[in-house]
């Protein structure tokens, strides 16, 4: 029941903003933000609240929708989704704040799609149904259409419309693979019996059965193919990343944050809840580390880590470099991921959140500057340090964390990423470490470029970050810090979930 | 005769009507041409209605169904009908484009 | 009584540099940051005073989970022997010092409080890394003191040298802790931890006698290497030295503190750590990387003529030289000269500090920050390499020095000690007896073995000797001794305030091993329990078989050779004992060599530079090649940019199909090229490849669109034709299935 | 059951009959109406079309849907499958005569005709809906085609209508000449024109030999002619959209779902029923080779949409193309792959219907029907904007409007059958598609108008374009639609 609030709230919030009258706008704004902090203090309630010894699902709701296919409302969240709704919760906020200025036209439109947007992205984390998991997913493409569409850039047509068809073409590869799990569900050796199911923990459990239709390993391997493409371009994994540097150079600020904070994990988000989980056999095909295929998805790991850092490494623009960067740190997700031992996937999953919160940070950074000097040519500026000290500080702060600084969240993502793939894939671990150096060269050549050296005398008078902003970068700051220090605060979420996902792939 | 003189000449018909509907250049020749199809296709139909459908006894005597005959009717009618339409139209044509060319009333295209 | 007192080390300075930060947010400072910091390190200086009663047998007092993956765990924990004791110290009393020197040298400048808060979280970062008692919990205090230099390196910003110099720094280092990383991921991939010596007798030292003698001795070398690159960044070894000499671009009390005595010397602290895991090989290829390094960095600083350069270079060799005596196992000696070199190098640092500050240092920076020639904002350098013709600034050129021994007698005295130490002036200094702890180890161990290897060693490490006091001395002599070079500079000079003067003097104290007395006890310390995978040969040297390491803490006063010859012996067995007299022999015949050489390097320079019997210049024309080679710092640099380019050069066939652009990027710097060729490899592989293809896509689906309007013509009798065409198509394919 | 003779018939004939009547009554009124502007008219067929679905209500009580009714001597049948197009129908062409009372195009004079044209094009695709007898198939075939051609052609000095009727009655023609001849192959074949009774014998004799395949091959292919002109599925779509864009727009939004829907039921009865036999799918498999008719026909439809610029033509292209997804459950002979159609074509009714409603609207107001007299509609008329978008995007399937729903049970449906080559060329076609319908939105919303005078419509206009938006959001969502299937069955 909460949870259905949490990821409904936004809806009704939207509607509500919608009757709101269009003059109004200050209203708007606060009645938006009242409407994504209900589901932040519910995520909190939710993520201090659970305690799982037993793997089970909470929170649970579970009602029949569509009787024809046997699709029913089934939402719950284990460790792995009560991560990623709370982060989803805690940016909605955030960048309600961060769009409360530079929003110029059409501001009713904007928090409508806005909040429409977030119950997709809540829903999507909590559906346990795959069916509606596919609803949610798509639901969120037509907003972030819209979003980018109308409030972005110079090229945001193209980038929107670039962005819905890489994603659309995705989940219609998505959609063909569920439909053969669906018609396979009920399938046990060969003879047709009881119904079919889109229930993700039951399929989970068919597919572990001997015998049954989705136990296949051939079957298994085209899902798998199926869906992982379908996440694969939403991650986004080379070489279906074009649309990502488009989107976000020309989105607004609060929108690159939500792309990046969020939608970036839902394709890593399926990959783990269904290419891991439910097809274990067609994920050995592509990790047992032989040969190409063997090794295909930690090369895609690689290749994402070393091709993102060196695009960035030759970006000039501020916003593109960050977008590159987030690239690149998706590769180690992916590398983790493919490690599939217990390091690995905890290393990954904890990329995943941390990756969420400091690339929400660095893309609210960039605005923050983008807003004032309206342009984000890096070679442009020079010298901020000595105009915006507080500024210099947080950016170093996220920098720092991004170049994966131990001490701070994205360090300890990456390294166990990286030990946990070690122990499966020597060679390609070992060149993925140049991500690593490649990383920090860009960072600091950035930091460099715009806060060192002598002050740009265009920007004499730059105003120093003010208090909203401010206020924005302080939460996802401090979870940065403290999960640097204390990561298990957020690993005993679902490390219990990994450790379980983990025995399944051992036993294949 | 049997059935194969009339389906010879129906077809040979049938493919007259198709060759003026594709190649004249008058819509009166198209829809004489229509004509010719409609007809050859009503002469197949009473051909097999006498020669194929087999005949039932009603009170000892033995009598033909005429279904094949009874649809030709229809097909006659419905031919005299679509006629009166054509022509109609090919006279708003006639107004609108001055001409009643087939090749020239292309202003709908791509 | 242990963990509340390491506790208070590591947050005391942390809590100065959190209210630093936090107030920051608001805008606001901490009206005294620099009281504050300096006296939480007083506090950490306290602490860790008090710690040396609480050296017990167990070395973890405490162990705490630190991330629970269910089937693995990683723990962090605290590790505390006599090593841990004597770090702690050193780390906190230099930084103290160095806190008080600072209140003085960095008085006035704009971000005074910065500058304390800074050195502050280094601090703190530098205990982190010394107390932890695992890889992981080292590897994190590594990269914070890596960034901390970062920051205190480019603390002026201003200046694009120091906004250079920082980046190198920081990136320099970051490639060999990505040799220690992948080090780590082996042993983890091994041994399933990174706890050193878990209380559960689980850690990497006791998993790693399981392997002794078994094949895998050659993955275990290759482990240990990667963990030493680690150490070859951060300390500065060849050929990721070449940072450290930039560093001088940082304030001076930061050159001190970090890159003299603290955290340059976490390397060789590092690798005397991991000491149990290091095979013969890996050891004699520590070794070598030490010696060489000495020697290289000793050749260059001999006709350096910037005053903190000579200093950076000399540091590099010294810890060259304690890499070489752990290398050569005598891990010891090493430790021990890291203490002693730790208190002078710093006092030499401070010292120079206080003659830059005599010529108005403060003033420096803001001047060549109005340089009109640097512009901040044209970033065309971006070579990782920083430039070389760097011109030295002019209150750091000894060529404006000259005489200052009267102007500042303080200053002179104290540094004179501290040159005395460092070129191993026999018996009252400490630099002697660890210099000389080491010459004897590896000498020993050359006789006792009659390895070659260790002779080459020696020979290096003992010409290393005498070119250090030959270069120290030609700074004295440049710089206080003769007459004042530049006159106005010189009647500016002045005798530094108390708070700049009272650390030279008791660094000074701390010269002489006499000082080290009145702390350090034997009975305090107890060995730490190390075990060994050492091959059987090499084996009585590691540490847990050496009455040596039993008082370590004595060994520290560095007495007398007869002790120092009992350390490097074995234990009293009948090999053992030979071994002792051996080792006897070996430290006399050291400790006369290094006399004889310290003595040569000490009467040339007297000749060259004070008497000026021969002329310097003189000998550079008749070896002009060499002192070329020497004087462009056997051309590092430089080889480092032309790799770079031959990489972008690579990189620009492998992505740019060879693009052009590259060519006039070589001409225009290093960094220009990888943006070029970069961005030409993005503009070609993003927009015409995966874009392109999708593209081509789009086109052609377009286009066929077009196509089929072709063929919707408007002439109905063509769409009749499409019907009967159609129709007679249909039944074709019919037939063919 | 047995045949029932014509005057028990009449009763269960009563919608029918109903409408002719009303269209004999619109004729009437429209002589005796003095005032041109009355919109009488409109009512009267509009009630009439009120009793024909009362009438149709209570036919659909007598019927239970398992024994389906023979009328006339089994010419005509009344079961499940007929009420459901009929009851479709009526709402297409309710929505059409709507459409009609708001378009400026149409010719005021001409009410009375163009109403009662309506009505009797309704009972003709009623009869197409129902007849199972080769004769009742060709007469309402004709029926339709004549009443549309003039519908077509309605606009008087309009030389694009005219073409238009010039080429539809031409093409027509010649199509419905061309199945003509194949029906009567067949009828020479099976000796009968009863559907039920061709199925057996057709079986028979194939099997006996005493025909060639390669005949029964012709005479199905001639007749696909007719059918597939009247679903304008390739190659015989080719008239579709230049009638379409000549046409009046209420008279092309009623033939692209009217007519296709029609010709559905059609399709579906004549070879459902009469060539659906096993023994005859075995010798002619024409469902394969209609699985790539369908393939052809969504994908030249969408690839020919992409480069136009007239909306309604671009609609024409579009509504190709899903008679091509329809195909695919056409040809799937599943009761999924009927259900799939049936509900598609519910889904299809509204969101297209409301699509052409937002074309004459902005038609009426900004007098055009090109793309960029869609730009900046966003600020102009904020509402419209917002029902047009959510009209394209729910025809390009993306969740959760009904479009998708739509989709999924087709795609469900074709992949229940082993088809998976036709379900990706299908989805791959979404994705084309999704190109031409956000070229609208794109005008709508990411551009801008050189006059930002905000358009105005009556509260009648946006209770009718909810009519549409409402289910285009929700029927997907709802789960009592899902499941005709079950009821309806085709024997």
């Amino acid at each position: 029941m909460l949870l259905s609030l949490m990821i409904f709230v936004p809806l009704l919030g939207m509607i509500v903003v919608l009757l709101l009258p269009r003059e109004s706008e200050e209203l708007i704004k606060r009645a938006t933000l009242a409407f994504t902090l209900v589901p932040l203090l519910l995520g909190i309630y939710l993520f201090i609240s659970y305690n799982n010894p037993n793997l089970e699902h909470l929170w649970k709701a579970n009602a029949p929708w569509i009787d024809a296919f046997n699709i029913n409302y089934h939402i719950g969240i284990d460790g792995l989704s009560v991560t990623l709704l709370l982060l989803t919760a805690l940016l909605g906020p955030i960048c309600v704040l961060a769009s409360w200025r530079n929003i110029e036209k059409g501001l009713k439109a904007y928090m409508g799609l806005f909040l429409l947007l977030e119950t997709g992205m809540l829903g999507f984390f909590a559906a346990l149904d795959l069916f509606l998991f596919f609803v949610f997913f798509e639901l969120t493409l037509l907003p972030m259409y819209f979003l980018i569409g109308v409030w972005g850039g110079p090229r945001r047509e193209y980038a929107a419309i670039k962005f819905f068809l890489y994603t659309l073409f995705g989940s219609v590869l998505m959609l063909v693979a569920m439909i053969a799990v669906y018609l396979n569900s009920n399938v046990i050796n060969g003879v047709a019996e009881g119904v079919r199911t889109f229930d993700i923990p039951t399929l989970i459990t068919l597919a572990g059965t001997t015998g049954h239709a989705l136990a296949d390993s051939t079957f298994q391997m085209w899902v798998f193919l199926g869906f992982f493409i379908g996440f694969a371009v939403k991650v986004p994994i080379f070489p279906f990343h074009t649309w990502l540097p488009d989107a976000h150079v020309e989105a607004p600020t609060a929108i690159s944050v939500i792309l990046a904070g969020v939608l970036l994990k839902m394709g890593t988000y399926g990959i783990v809840r269904i290419n891991m989980a439910m097809f274990p056999e067609g994920l050995a095909i592509f990790t047992n580390g032989v040969g190409i295929v063997g090794n295909s998805l930690a090369l895609l790991g690689f290749i994402n880590i070393v091709y993102g850092s060196f695009c960035a490494l030759a970006q000039t623009d501020f916003k593109k470099l960050v977008a590159y960067s987030s690239i690149g740190h998706m590769g180690f997700v992916i590398l983790g991921l493919a490690a599939g031992n217990s390091a690995g996937i905890n290393g990954a999953i904890l990329q995943m959140f941390n990756h969420g919160v400091i690339s929400a940070m660095l893309f609210l950074l960039v605005g923050v500057l983008y807003d004032r000097a309206h342009h984000r040519e890096i070679n442009g500026f020079g010298g901020l340090a000595t105009k915006m000290p507080v500024y210099t500080g947080i950016t170093t702060l996220a920098f720092m964390a991004s170049l994966g600084l131990p001490g701070l969240s994205g360090f300890v993502g990456e390294a166990l990423s990286l030990l946990g793939a070690f122990q499966e894939f020597e060679l390609i671990t070992i060149l993925s470490t140049i991500g690593i150096v490649v990383g920090a060269a860009y960072f600091l050549w950035t930091l460099q470029r715009v806060f060192l050296g002598q002050l740009n005398p265009k920007y004499e008078d730059l105003p120093e970050i003010n208090r909203r902003e401010i206020l924005t970068l302080v939460p996802l700051g401090i979870l940065t810090i403290v999960l640097g220090i204390w990561p298990n605060f957020a690993l005993d979420m679902f490390s219990e979930s990994v450790t379980n996902l983990v025995n399944v792939l051992d036993a294949i | 005769m049997s059935l194969q003189h009339y389906l010879v000449i129906s077809s040979i018909l049938f493919s007259l009507g198709i060759f003026a509907v594709l190649t004249r250049k008058n819509a009166i020749s198209i829809l004489m041409g229509i004509e010719l199809i409609l007809n050859s296709c009503n002469l197949n139909f009473v051909a097999f209605s006498r020669f194929v459908t087999p005949a039932e006894t009603i009170v000892g005597s033995e009598v033909f169904r005429f279904d094949g005959q009874i649809i030709a009717i229809f097909g006659i009618v419905l031919a005299a009908a679509e006629a009166a339409v054509f022509l109609a139209i090919i006279l708003a044509i006639y107004r609108e484009f001055g001409s009643i060319r087939p090749d020239e009333v292309d202003t709908l295209k791509g | 009584m242990v963990v509340p007192l390491i506790s208070i080390i590591l947050l005391a300075p942390l809590a100065a540099f959190t209210l630093f930060a936090v107030l920051g947010l608001a805008k606001r400072n901490f009206p005294r940051q620099d009281y504050l910091s300096t006296f939480a390190m007083l506090v950490a200086l306290g602490c860790s005073l008090l710690l040396i009663q609480e050296v017990t047998s167990d070395p973890t007092p405490l162990t705490v989970e630190w991330l629970s993956l269910g089937s693995v765990n990683f723990s962090m924990g605290f590790y505390l022997d006599s090593v841990t004791v004597i770090m702690l110290i050193v780390v906190t009393l230099v930084s103290s010092l160095v806190h008080i020197f600072s209140i003085g040298y960095m008085h006035g400048d704009p971000r005074y409080p910065r500058f304390f808060a800074f050195l502050s979280l280094f601090s703190f970062s530098m205990l982190f890394l010394v107390v932890s008692d695992n890889l992981l919990g080292i590897y994190i205090g590594w990269e914070l003191v890596g960034l901390c230099s970062y920051l205190l390196i480019g603390f002026w910003f201003e200046k694009d040298t120091a906004a250079n110099a920082c980046k190198k720094a920081f990136l320099t280092t970051r490639v060999g802790d990505v040799g220690m990383f992948i080090g780590m991921m082996m042993l983890f991939a091994k041994f399933g931890t990174l706890s050193l010596h878990d209380g559960t007798e689980s850690g990497i030292f006791t998993l790693v006698e399981g392997l002794s003698g078994t094949g895998d001795m050659v993955w275990l070398s290759v482990a240990g290497i990667l963990i030493f690159c680690g150490a070859v960044g951060k300390s500065a070894q060849v050929p990721l030295h070449t940072w450290l000499p930039d560093a001088m671009e940082g304030p001076t009390p930061v050159s001190a503190l970090i890159h003299a005595a603290t955290m340059v010397a976490a390397g060789v602290y590092l690798v005397a750590r991991m000491f149990p895991i290091l095979t013969p090989t890996s050891s004699l290829v520590i070794a070598y990387v030490g010696g060489i390094t000495a020697l290289v960095a000793a050749t260059i600083a001999i006709v350096r003529f910037d005053i903190k350069r000579v200093l950076a270079y000399s540091t590099i060799s010294q810890l060259g030289y304690m890499m070489l005596a752990i290398g050569a196992g005598s891990y010891v000696a090493g430790l021990f000269h890291l203490t002693t070199h730790a208190f002078f190098k710093a006092l030499l640092f401070l010292g120079s500090g206080s003659v830059i500050h005599a010529f108005h240092a403060m003033h420096a920076h803001h001047d060549d920050a109005e340089h009109p020639e640097d512009t901040a904002h044209e970033h065309d350098d971006n070579s990782l390499v920083h430039e070389h013709g760097a011109e030295i600034p002019p209150d750091q050129d000894m060529r404006n020095m000259g005489g200052l021994r009267h102007k500042m007698p303080l200053t002179f005295i104290t540094m004179l000690i501290a040159t005395l130490s460092i070129s191993g002036v026999p018996f009252v200094f400490s630099g002697f007896w660890s210099k000389d702890k080491i010459l004897g180890g590896v000498l020993g161990r050359a006789m006792e073995w009659s390895s070659v290897h260790h002779y080459i060693l020696f020979g290096m490490a003992l010409l290393a000797a005498g070119i250090t006091a030959f270069y120290m001395f030609r700074l004295i002599f440049m710089t206080f001794f003769g007459e004042p070079r530049n006159q106005e500079m010189h009647d500016m000079a002045h005798e530094s305030p108390w708070v700049m003067v009272v650390p030279l003097i008791v660094l000074a104290a701390l010269s002489f091993p006499v000082v080290n007395t009145i702390w350090f006890n034997k009975d305090n310390f107890k060995p730490p329990k190390q075990p060994h995978i050492h091959a059987p040969q090499h084996a009585y040297v590691s540490p847990d078989s050496k009455i040596g390491d039993a008082n370590f803490g004595f060994s520290l006063f560095g007495v007398s050779t007869a002790q120092a010859a009992e350390e490097d012996a074995g234990p009293d067995t009948a090999h053992a004992d030979d071994a002792h007299h051996i080792h006897h022999l070996a430290h006399n015949i050291a400790m006369v060599l290094s006399i004889c050489v310290a003595g040569l390097g000490i009467l040339l320079s007297w000749l060259f530079y004070h008497r000026r019997r021969f002329s310097a210049e003189g000998v550079a024309t008749t070896f002009r090649p060499v002192y070329n080679l020497f004087w462009n710092k056997y051309y590092f640099d430089e080889f480092y940019d032309g790799v770079l380019v031959a990489l972008t050069v690579w990189k620009s066939r492998l992505f740019a199909k060879f693009d052009l652009s590259f060519i006039d990027g070589i001409v225009n710097g290093v960094g220009k090229v990888t943006r070029d060729v970069l961005s030409a490899f993005i503009g070609f592989f993003d927009n015409r490849v995966v874009d392109g293809f999708v593209n081509r896509v789009a086109e052609v689906t377009w286009a066929a669109g077009g196509r089929i309007r072709k063929i919707q013509t408007g002439a109905i009798q063509t769409y009749l034709f499409v019907v009967l065409g159609g129709i007679v198509l249909i039944i074709l394919i019919f037939r063919l299935f | 059951m047995e045949p029932l003779k014509n005057i028990e018939s009449l009763a269960y004939f009563s919608p029918e009959i109903l409408l002719v009547v009303f269209a004999a009554a619109v004729i009437i009124a429209d002589l005796l109406v003095k005032n041109r502007e009355s919109e009488l008219v409109a009512y009267i067929s509009l009630a009439g079309l009120g009793c024909s679905l009362v009438a149709i209500l209570i036919t659909n009580s007598l019927i239970n849907s398992n024994e389906p009714i023979p009328l006339f001597f089994g010419m005509i049948r009344l079961d499940g499958f007929a009420v459901f197009f009929k009851i479709l129908l009526l709402l297409a062409t309710t929505a059409t005569i709507l459409f009609s009372l708001r378009s400026e195009e149409l010719d005021v004079k001409l009410k009375g005709e163009y109403y009662a044209l309506l009505l009797a094009v309704t009972f003709g695709m009623f009869l197409m809906a129902s007849s199972t007898n080769l004769l009742m198939i060709f007469i309402s075939l004709e029926t339709v085609s004549l009443t549309s051609y003039i519908l077509a052609g309605f606009l008087t000095h309009s030389p694009r209508s005219s073409e238009a009727a010039f080429k539809y009655i031409t093409y027509g023609a010649v199509a419905s000449g061309t199945m003509l001849f194949g029906l009567s192959m067949i009828f020479g074949m099976a000796g009968t024109g009863d559907l039920s009774q061709i199925s057996l014998q057709i079986a028979s004799v194939l099997e006996s030999g005493g025909v060639s395949t390669l005949s029964v091959l012709i005479a199905i292919t001639f007749i696909l002619a007719g059918i597939g002109y009247k679903i304008a599925s390739v190659p015989f779509h080719m008239w579709s959209p230049d009638v379409y864009e000549g046409a009046p727009i209420p008279i092309t939004a009623f033939l692209s779902v009217a007519s296709k829907a029609a010709g559905f039921a059609l399709f579906l009865r004549f070879f459902h029923v009469g060539f659906g036999k096993p023994e005859i799918l075995q010798s002619i498999d024409w469902g394969f080779i209609l699985a790539i008719v369908s393939a052809l026909t969504m994908t030249v439809g969408n690839l020919a949409a992409l480069p136009q610029r007239n909306v309604k033509r671009l609609l024409a292209y579009s509504s190709i193309a899903h008679g091509g997804y329809l195909l695919m459950g056409a040809v799937l002979l599943t009761p999924e792959g009927l259900g799939a159609i049936f509900f598609y074509l519910i889904v299809y009714l509204f969101m297209n219907l409301g699509a052409f409603y937002v074309v004459v609207l902005i038609a009426n107001e900004a007098g055009t029907e090109m793309i960029d007299g869609y730009r900046g509609l966003a600020t102009r008329a904020p509402l419209v904007a917002g029902a047009m978008a959510i009209f394209l995007f729910s025809l390009t399937g993306i969740p959760p409007l009904a479009g998708f729903f739509g989709k999924w049970v087709l795609f469900y449906a074709v992949i229940g059958e082993g088809l998976y080559w036709l379900a990706f060329i299908g989805l791959l076609n979404s994705v084309v598609s999704l190109y031409y319908y956000a070229r609208i939105v794109k005008a709508m919303y990411f551009e801008t108008s050189e006059d930002t005078n905000g358009l105005s419509f009556s509260t009648g206009t946006f209770a009718l374009l909810s009519v549409f938006a409402i289910p285009t959001i929700f029927i997907g969502l709802l789960n009592i639609f899902y499941t005709f299937s079950d009821k309806i069955t085709l024997q």
